[in-house]
């Protein structure tokens, strides 16, 4: 019975839709719990700057309150190492997704990046077989969800040597960020078949590549709502076939369920994996109508959702 | 004892102490479980590395110049410290001198030159970011025990970061407001052609600050991953916004060689602070980020009124 | 007497590009004199004094000091090291430090334990010694303190003796920013050190101080050296008609037919000085010259402040009819906008006059600058010099000019002749007189005895209060005196 | 021999020359390293993007102009709701257009206005009151749109997206906006008084100008070219989103800077900005051209950023 325990979200950053929708569904998961009688609470924490040191004070803060676990979207995997001891030492069930932490007495909901690089070049290589050129727009230098996802592409490639990376920016996961970056670069290259992405910087390239007058290459998209949606335009006029594949924002919700299951005394391993969102040509509409205007394509986790995850 | 209280100068610098002690009154009486050694341990510990990039950038601005470079610095410093200090000490203390050395060598191009602080620290943080980025490419590394066992440092009864700050705010205090070459350092930001005209040379004092300022980046790199274990570059970014609000938190002036060593630790510690007692309110998360304005706004409304007060006595 | 010669300069030239500032000087200080150095704004004064200083070098020239070559490596610290002090005309203290610590970055040998004590007692004593009941203390910090005490602060600085020897102190206009008393403590001061062996080089546009104060007199006029001879074989006009100007002192006897009686035209000032208890209202009718005197720093400036205050804004204290324009004293923290040409500082209170449509008209703006400096003789090549390549007083002459040259009806003037020369002067208090003929009246705060001849009426200050109210008529120095040292009623 | 050094004299009394100068060798170097191929479409590019850096810097300029410490920090979390702002009440509609351009000037007002009680009822130092400020903004804007991304209006996005022969319109409408706002800067009451308090506050007081009404109009101009950011940038990318601002916190002060306005006050130029703002994106597009790695690309910016103000050299004391 864990209905006298407060679970807290600590969250670095809330700048973006992707975390946005992310707080929307821990929200609207987590009342719906506390409205049931499962948890007492089941508040989320954000900091005002995207910054290690202030999601570590945060948690330090959250120790102090009393939570009985935290659930972590972390701003870095090993340097909120040390509040998450100090967090596991006073007792508290420690639960990361998204952006993991290392530090070995918390538990893990991981989303294998490099394998999500790595199939967006599988995918190609069965769209192109010839291969060709492809442009790489990355995220934020020095951040390691870019560097897995980057490292997954560069293996995708190795993989299908019949495509050649002659152009890689840095879209710091901001779409105007990737649509300036972009066009800076474009002139400069050749014939681009292909542009592999992080996920959400797909319409800025497409704008991008409009802009420069260019023809639209195969973009791998993310999960925003205007980057399908644009993706359904084209594939209703002229046929245009591509994937999107991005993390769900929901997994927040899925982090709080597994959270409130270790509460109730579940062993649930330490290291879980879940499946990224993938969308396909066929798949889009359904997809696209599930998904609000101006919001991300999202999956939430219910309690046996979550039970099945672990299993 | 009256004159004392009246005097500006003293009212001056007991104002950041004065918000400092309103904020902590606050959390107490929201949350009193911080009322102990354990909660400010854990309120504070963080506000340590923050004060030393604080004092760093305190040299800077008393020199009448802005550092934009502090937080990616420090940033590169914590890398070097979880990555060569700890491999190898011997080439990891080279590098982080080679940091201070070109600390003091941008001290003597924007002297020699005449530049904006201001554009040529941006460049450099861009510089201090790439070499970070290339030192550790992956967030990761392992913080020197010694450093770690620095920072979990535990004396009875007295939170540590107390302790750390009162050592900081003191020696700095020493070294710049008491020592006879710390006036002379200072007058350079208050008159550097009076300070010519006496015979010293700018160019030297230009590079000691700077030089103190990389000094005091190297600690705050250090006392960081001592918290972390771990590093990445992006780790400090913020420290730049900080590190300024701390000094002018602390009484410091952009221009004219003003500044408070204790102010600007206290400074730091306010700052941290108001993210604690932001948790403790329990604000929905849309308005969390602009109650951490609306509590730095109430913080220095509240000097506003005293320095009013001071202004009518 | 020892007659040990402390400086030889030789034929000493100095250009800043078209601007010739010294033409082949030759000037000789031996051991237990005092020098004056006189001539008009801009003949090249502070230039002669910051190369012996070591601040500027020469172009050409010859620089002997003890009778040694120094020509080729002459810096601040080789005159340092020859005991060569200066005190120079714009503030050399640091304002963010105490005066204990302003004294220390003079003496390089002031350092280790108890540094702050020692360095306070020496510039206190030394501040006791040249100018007793200055009420400065050691610990107080420079930028807190008024004009005139910062100036005593330098001076006795410039005097504290610790390992380095002290020979040779240049004092560049010290006076201008000193009350009467202070002035006279300096110069006795002055006449005390010079009999002990020391010597002095005395710059003063106040001419009695030069005549009553130094040995021999130097005179400049556009860079070079005219005339040098024994104060003696001086006196006022013969040392006037040398600097190269008329004598006019007859202009100030020639006012003194002319007093107007008070209350005939409209009253335009009315205040009580915030600290004022009870008594004396201060008054000024249109087309009025009211003076403020007193001792330096007394609360003339914050009248002159609150009157300024009130002019954009209903004050109940205070009431001012029509626009207020300032002539500031303290020119570099109230007056100079540095990176500005002087025609630009001349302009910037006219500006709202000169807008044509939404733009400032250049033409009018450059009009209004060559007016100025015909008018009121500001010595330049080019208008659109920085003000800063102005000497001190031809910095001063654009202060004026600015509020002369505006729409204001009332000018506040915070004692603005500070380092202004005698033939310029003579022709500003013409140019007052005139205006306030014309209808301007004028609040003028100044520190020099004579300047308040030039009064139609005059308000006595001392410790924020005025104490005395005196008409043209009425006026005497030494009822003036008499009033600034009384306590207030 | 004279008319070559009166030249030389010339150039150091233009500042901005530098940055422009800089534009020019990044350009050659990225050109020469494709072969001559897509120079025109680097510069179409730079023009477009660079508009919106201009557009803030022109702002940002005033406020650093007002004298040390004067900063709008601020700018980031404006942009970001004003241009929330602006989708939302548009809703995609065209009839719009003008109602959504004033909401999102509207907003640009209210900011300035509280940033400035801020500094002046409360006397907070501008770089503290605009970053609370700022964290507020950011809020509101959080709380309001909830980080949805609404479409603009077909006509803003056509609008801020054309080009004729290469040169994006906006570009030219921003640089005309620059010209008139250099006319202001040194030919204006407001653009003078701007000046004077930048060099010295209290002579500016003394000297019959009125200080608080010209901050005040400072930081309000600044919240305003914020919002227009906010508005065309939304418009140019497809919908607004929290974090559009973010890259123009240092930005906007960079270009400033770069673009010779002292940091000291009192001393400003907007062609610099212009040179400045196409300077830095063309330095990016260049170090991307080459395809150096991250931590060499950080570390070449930096560098040439570092050099070209070392060459440029700083302002020479006067006296
Ligand atoms: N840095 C400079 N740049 C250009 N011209 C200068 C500079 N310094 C001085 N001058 C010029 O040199 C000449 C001499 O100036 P100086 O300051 O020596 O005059 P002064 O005799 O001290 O006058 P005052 O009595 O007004 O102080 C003046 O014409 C002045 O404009
Ligand atoms: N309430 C008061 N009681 C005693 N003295 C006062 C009071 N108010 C002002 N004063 C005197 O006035 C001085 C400050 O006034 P203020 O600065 O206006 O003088 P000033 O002569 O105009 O200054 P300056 O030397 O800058 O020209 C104080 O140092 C003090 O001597
Ligand atoms: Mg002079
Ligand atoms: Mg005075």
């Amino acid at each position: 019975d864990t209905s006298d325990k407060k679970i807290a979200l600590s969250n670095n950053y809330a700048g973006n839709s992707w975390r946005q929708a992310m707080l929307k569904s821990w929200d609207k998961v987590t009342s719906a719990a506390v409205k049931a009688g499962i948890v007492a609470d089941a508040p989320a924490f954000t900091t005002a700057e995207n910054q290690v040191t202030e999601q570590a004070s945060q948690i330090q803060n959250l120790i102090l309150e009393g939570y009985d676990a935290i659930v972590i979207n972390a701003a870095s995997p090993d340097a909120l190492n040390g509040a998450v001891k100090q967090a596991c030492d006073a007792g508290i069930v420690v639960v990361s997704f998204d952006g993991i932490v290392t530090e070995p007495c918390a538990y893990r909901i991981a989303v294998d990046f490099a394998k999500m690089g790595e199939i967006q070049v599988d995918y190609l290589a069965r769209r192109m077989p010839k291969g060709g050129n492809l442009l790489e727009i990355r995220g934020l230098a020095g951040v390691f969800v870019d560097d897995e996802i980057s490292a997954g592409i560069h293996k995708g490639v190795k993989n299908h040597s019949q495509f050649k990376i002659v152009g890689s920016v840095h879209g710091n996961w901001a779409q105007d960020v990737a649509q300036k970056a972009v066009a800076g670069i474009l002139p400069s290259l050749p014939e681009v078949a292909a542009v592999v992405t992080q996920g959400g910087d797909g319409y800025g390239a497409a704008q991008a590549f409009k802009a420069a007058g260019r023809d639209t290459p195969l973009i791998i998209m993310g999960n925003r709502e205007d980057e399908l949606k644009w993706w359904k335009q084209q594939k209703d006029a002229n046929g245009y076939e591509t994937m999107s594949v991005s993390i769900a924002p929901g997994v927040s919700t899925l982090g709080f369920w597994v959270a409130q299951m270790i509460l109730d005394g579940k062993t649930v391993p330490h290291d879980l994996t879940v499946p990224f969102l993938q969308i396909d040509q066929d798949n889009l509409e359904a997809n696209l109508s599930n998904t609000e205007a101006g919001g991300v394509a999202n999956v939430e986790y219910s309690l046996e959702d979550a039970k099945a995850a672990i299993k | 004892m009256k004159r004392y209280l009246t005097n500006p100068k003293f009212l001056r610098s007991a104002l950041p102490a004065a918000s400092l002690l309103v904020l902590l009154a606050a959390i107490f009486y929201i949350q009193p479980r911080a009322m102990s050694q354990f909660g400010m341990n854990l309120m504070l510990q963080y506000a340590v590395p923050i004060a030393l990039a604080t004092i760093a950038q305190m040299f800077i601005i008393t020199v009448n110049d802005l550092d934009l470079s502090i937080g990616p610095f420090v940033g590169l410093t914590a890398c070097i410290g979880a990555t060569l200090l700890n491999t190898n000490p011997l080439l990891g203390v080279l590098a982080l001198l080679a940091c201070i050395a070109a600390y003091a060598a941008l001290g003597a191009l924007i002297h020699w030159r005449n530049l904006p602080s201001i554009v040529v620290t941006l460049g450099m943080s861009f510089v201090w970011l790439g070499i970070a980025v290339l030192v550790l490419p992956t967030p990761g590394g392992t913080a020197p025990d010694w450093v770690k066992a620095i920072m979990s440092f535990k004396v009875p009864g007295i939170p540590f970061p107390l302790i750390a700050a009162a050592i900081i705010a003191v020696v700095v205090h020493f070294a710049l407001m008491r020592t006879s070459y710390g006036a002379v350092l200072r007058g350079a930001g208050g008159n550097p052609k009076a300070i010519g005209r006496a015979g010293w040379s700018l160019l030297k004092t230009k590079m000691i600050m700077y030089a103190a300022a990389g000094f005091f980046g190297v600690l705050a790199g250090l006392s960081l991953i001592g918290l972390t274990s771990a590093a990445d570059a992006h780790i400090a970014d913020r420290y730049t916004l900080y590190s300024i609000a701390g000094v002018i938190l602390g009484g410091g002036e952009f221009v004219g060689g003003r500044v408070s060593p204790t102010g600007a630790v206290l400074g730091a510690l306010t700052l941290t602070l108001t993210g604690s007692f932001l948790i403790f309110l329990k604000i929905s998360p849309d308005w969390q980020i602009g109650a951490q304005g609306g509590i730095l706004i109430l913080v220095l409304a509240l000097r506003a009124l005293i320095n009013r007060r001071e202004a009518q006595a | 007497m020892t007659t040990t010669q402390i400086v030889n300069f030789e034929a000493v030239a100095k250009s800043f590009g078209a601007v010739r500032a010294l033409v082949d000087v030759d000037m000789q200080v031996v051991a237990g004199e005092c020098l004056g150095l006189v001539g008009h704004n801009g003949a090249g004064k502070s230039t002669l004094m910051n190369v012996l200083a070591g601040t500027l070098s020469a172009d050409t020239g010859v620089i002997g000091i003890h009778g040694q070559n120094l020509t080729r490596h002459y810096n601040v610290a080789v005159a340092h090291d020859h005991g060569i002090r200066c005190v120079f005309q714009e503030l050399s203290l640091c304002p963010n430090l105490t005066v204990a610590e302003n004294a220390r970055i003079f003496h390089a040998s002031l350092k280790g334990f108890g540094w702050k004590k020692r360095a306070g007692k020496m510039i206190i004593d030394k501040l006791d010694e040249i100018f007793p009941q200055h009420g400065i203390q050691a610990d107080d910090v420079v930028g807190d303190l008024t004009i005139g005490r910062r100036q005593m602060v330098e001076i006795s600085r410039a005097f504290t003796v610790s390992d380095e020897p002290l020979h040779l102190v240049i004092l560049d206009e010290p006076t201008s920013s000193l009350d009467v008393v202070a002035a006279r403590q300096l110069l006795s001061f002055v006449r005390k050190v010079v009999s002990e062996g020391q010597s002095c080089i005395l710059i003063s546009h106040m001419l009695a101080e030069i005549l009553d104060y130094s040995d021999r007199i130097l005179v400049m006029k556009d860079g070079e050296v005219v005339e040098e001879k024994l104060a003696q074989e001086y006196d006022r006009d013969s040392l006037v008609a040398a600097m190269g100007n008329v004598v006019e002192s007859e202009a100030i006897e020639a006012h003194e037919e002319n007093i107007k009686i008070r209350g005939k035209t409209p009253l335009v000032v009315k205040a009580v000085p915030r600290t004022q208890t009870g008594g004396i209202e201060f008054c000024a009718h249109k087309g009025e010259i009211v003076g403020l005197a007193g001792l330096a720093s007394n609360g003339q400036k914050r009248m002159l402040l609150q009157v300024f205050s009130a002019a954009d804004r209903h004050l109940n204290d205070t009431r001012v009819e029509g626009p207020v324009a300032l002539v500031a004293g303290d020119r570099q923290t109230d007056g100079i906008f540095h990176l500005w040409s002087i025609g630009q500082n001349v302009g910037v209170r006219s500006l709202k006059n000169m807008v044509k449509g939404w733009l400032i008209g250049r033409d009018q703006e450059d009009a209004m600058a060559s007016k100025w400096q015909a008018k009121i003789k500001i010595k330049t090549p080019d208008m659109n010099n920085n003000i800063l390549s102005l000497s001190g007083g031809n910095q001063q002459k654009a202060l004026f000019a600015r509020a002369l040259g505006s729409d204001a009806e009332i000018v506040l003037m915070d004692d603005p002749m500070r380092g202004v020369d005698v033939g310029t002067k003579l022709e500003v208090y013409d140019q007052i007189r005139k205006e306030a003929e014309e209808g301007r009246t004028f609040l003028w705060y100044t520190t020099e005895m004579d300047e308040l001849f030039n009064c139609d009426h005059v308000y006595v200050f001392r410790n924020g209060q005025i104490v005395s109210e005196l008409s043209r008529s009425e006026l005497t120095e030494e009822k003036i005196l008499q009033s600034s040292f009384k306590e207030s009623a | 021999m004279s008319s070559m050094t009166a030249s030389l004299k010339n150039l150091r009394e233009k500042p901005w020359i530098w940055s422009y100068l800089g534009m020019l060798v990044v350009w050659l170097a990225t050109i020469s390293f494709t072969g001559g191929k897509g120079g025109g479409d680097v510069i179409t590019a730079a023009l477009s993007f660079a508009t919106f850096t201009v557009i803030v810097g022109i702002g940002q300029m005033f406020v650093i102009t007002t004298g040390p410490g004067n900063v709008d920090l601020s700018i980031p979390a404006n942009i970001a709701l004003s241009g929330a702002v602006a989708m939302k009440v548009m809703g995609g509609e065209n009839e719009m257009l003008l109602v959504g351009f004033a909401a999102s000037m509207g907003c640009g007002l209210a900011v300035g206005i509280f940033n400035y009680s801020l500094i002046r009822v409360l006397r907070i130092p501008p770089i503290i009151a605009t970053l609370s400020a700022s964290f507020l903004i950011l809020s509101t804007a959080i709380a309001y749109g909830r980080g949805l991304k609404i479409k603009p209006p077909l006509l803003l996005s056509d609008f801020t997206t054309l080009q004729i022969a290469g040169i994006p319109v906006l570009a030219l409408f921003i640089i005309v906006v620059a010209t008139v706002m250099s006319v202001v800067l040194n030919r204006t009451l407001y653009g003078r008084s701007v000046l004077a308090i930048g060099q010295n506050m209290r002579a500016a007081w003394l000297a019959g100008i009125n200080v608080e009404r010209i901050r005040f109009a400072t930081y309000v101009l600044s919240a305003l070219m914020a919002a227009l950011c906010g508005f065309l940038l939304a418009g140019f990318s497809g919908g607004a989103s929290l974090n559009m601002g973010e890259e123009y916190l240092l930005a906007s002060i960079a270009v400033v800077v770069i673009g010779g306005t002292s940091v000291a006050g009192g001393k400003a130029n907007v062609p610099g900005i212009w040179g400045a703002a196409l300077f830095m994106f063309m330095l990016v597009t260049m170090l991307n051209t080459f395809g150096a790695s991250a931590g060499i690309r950080l570390i070449m910016t930096g560098l040439i950023i570092v050099a070209v103000i070392t060459i440029a050299g700083g302002d020479k004391p006067e006296r």
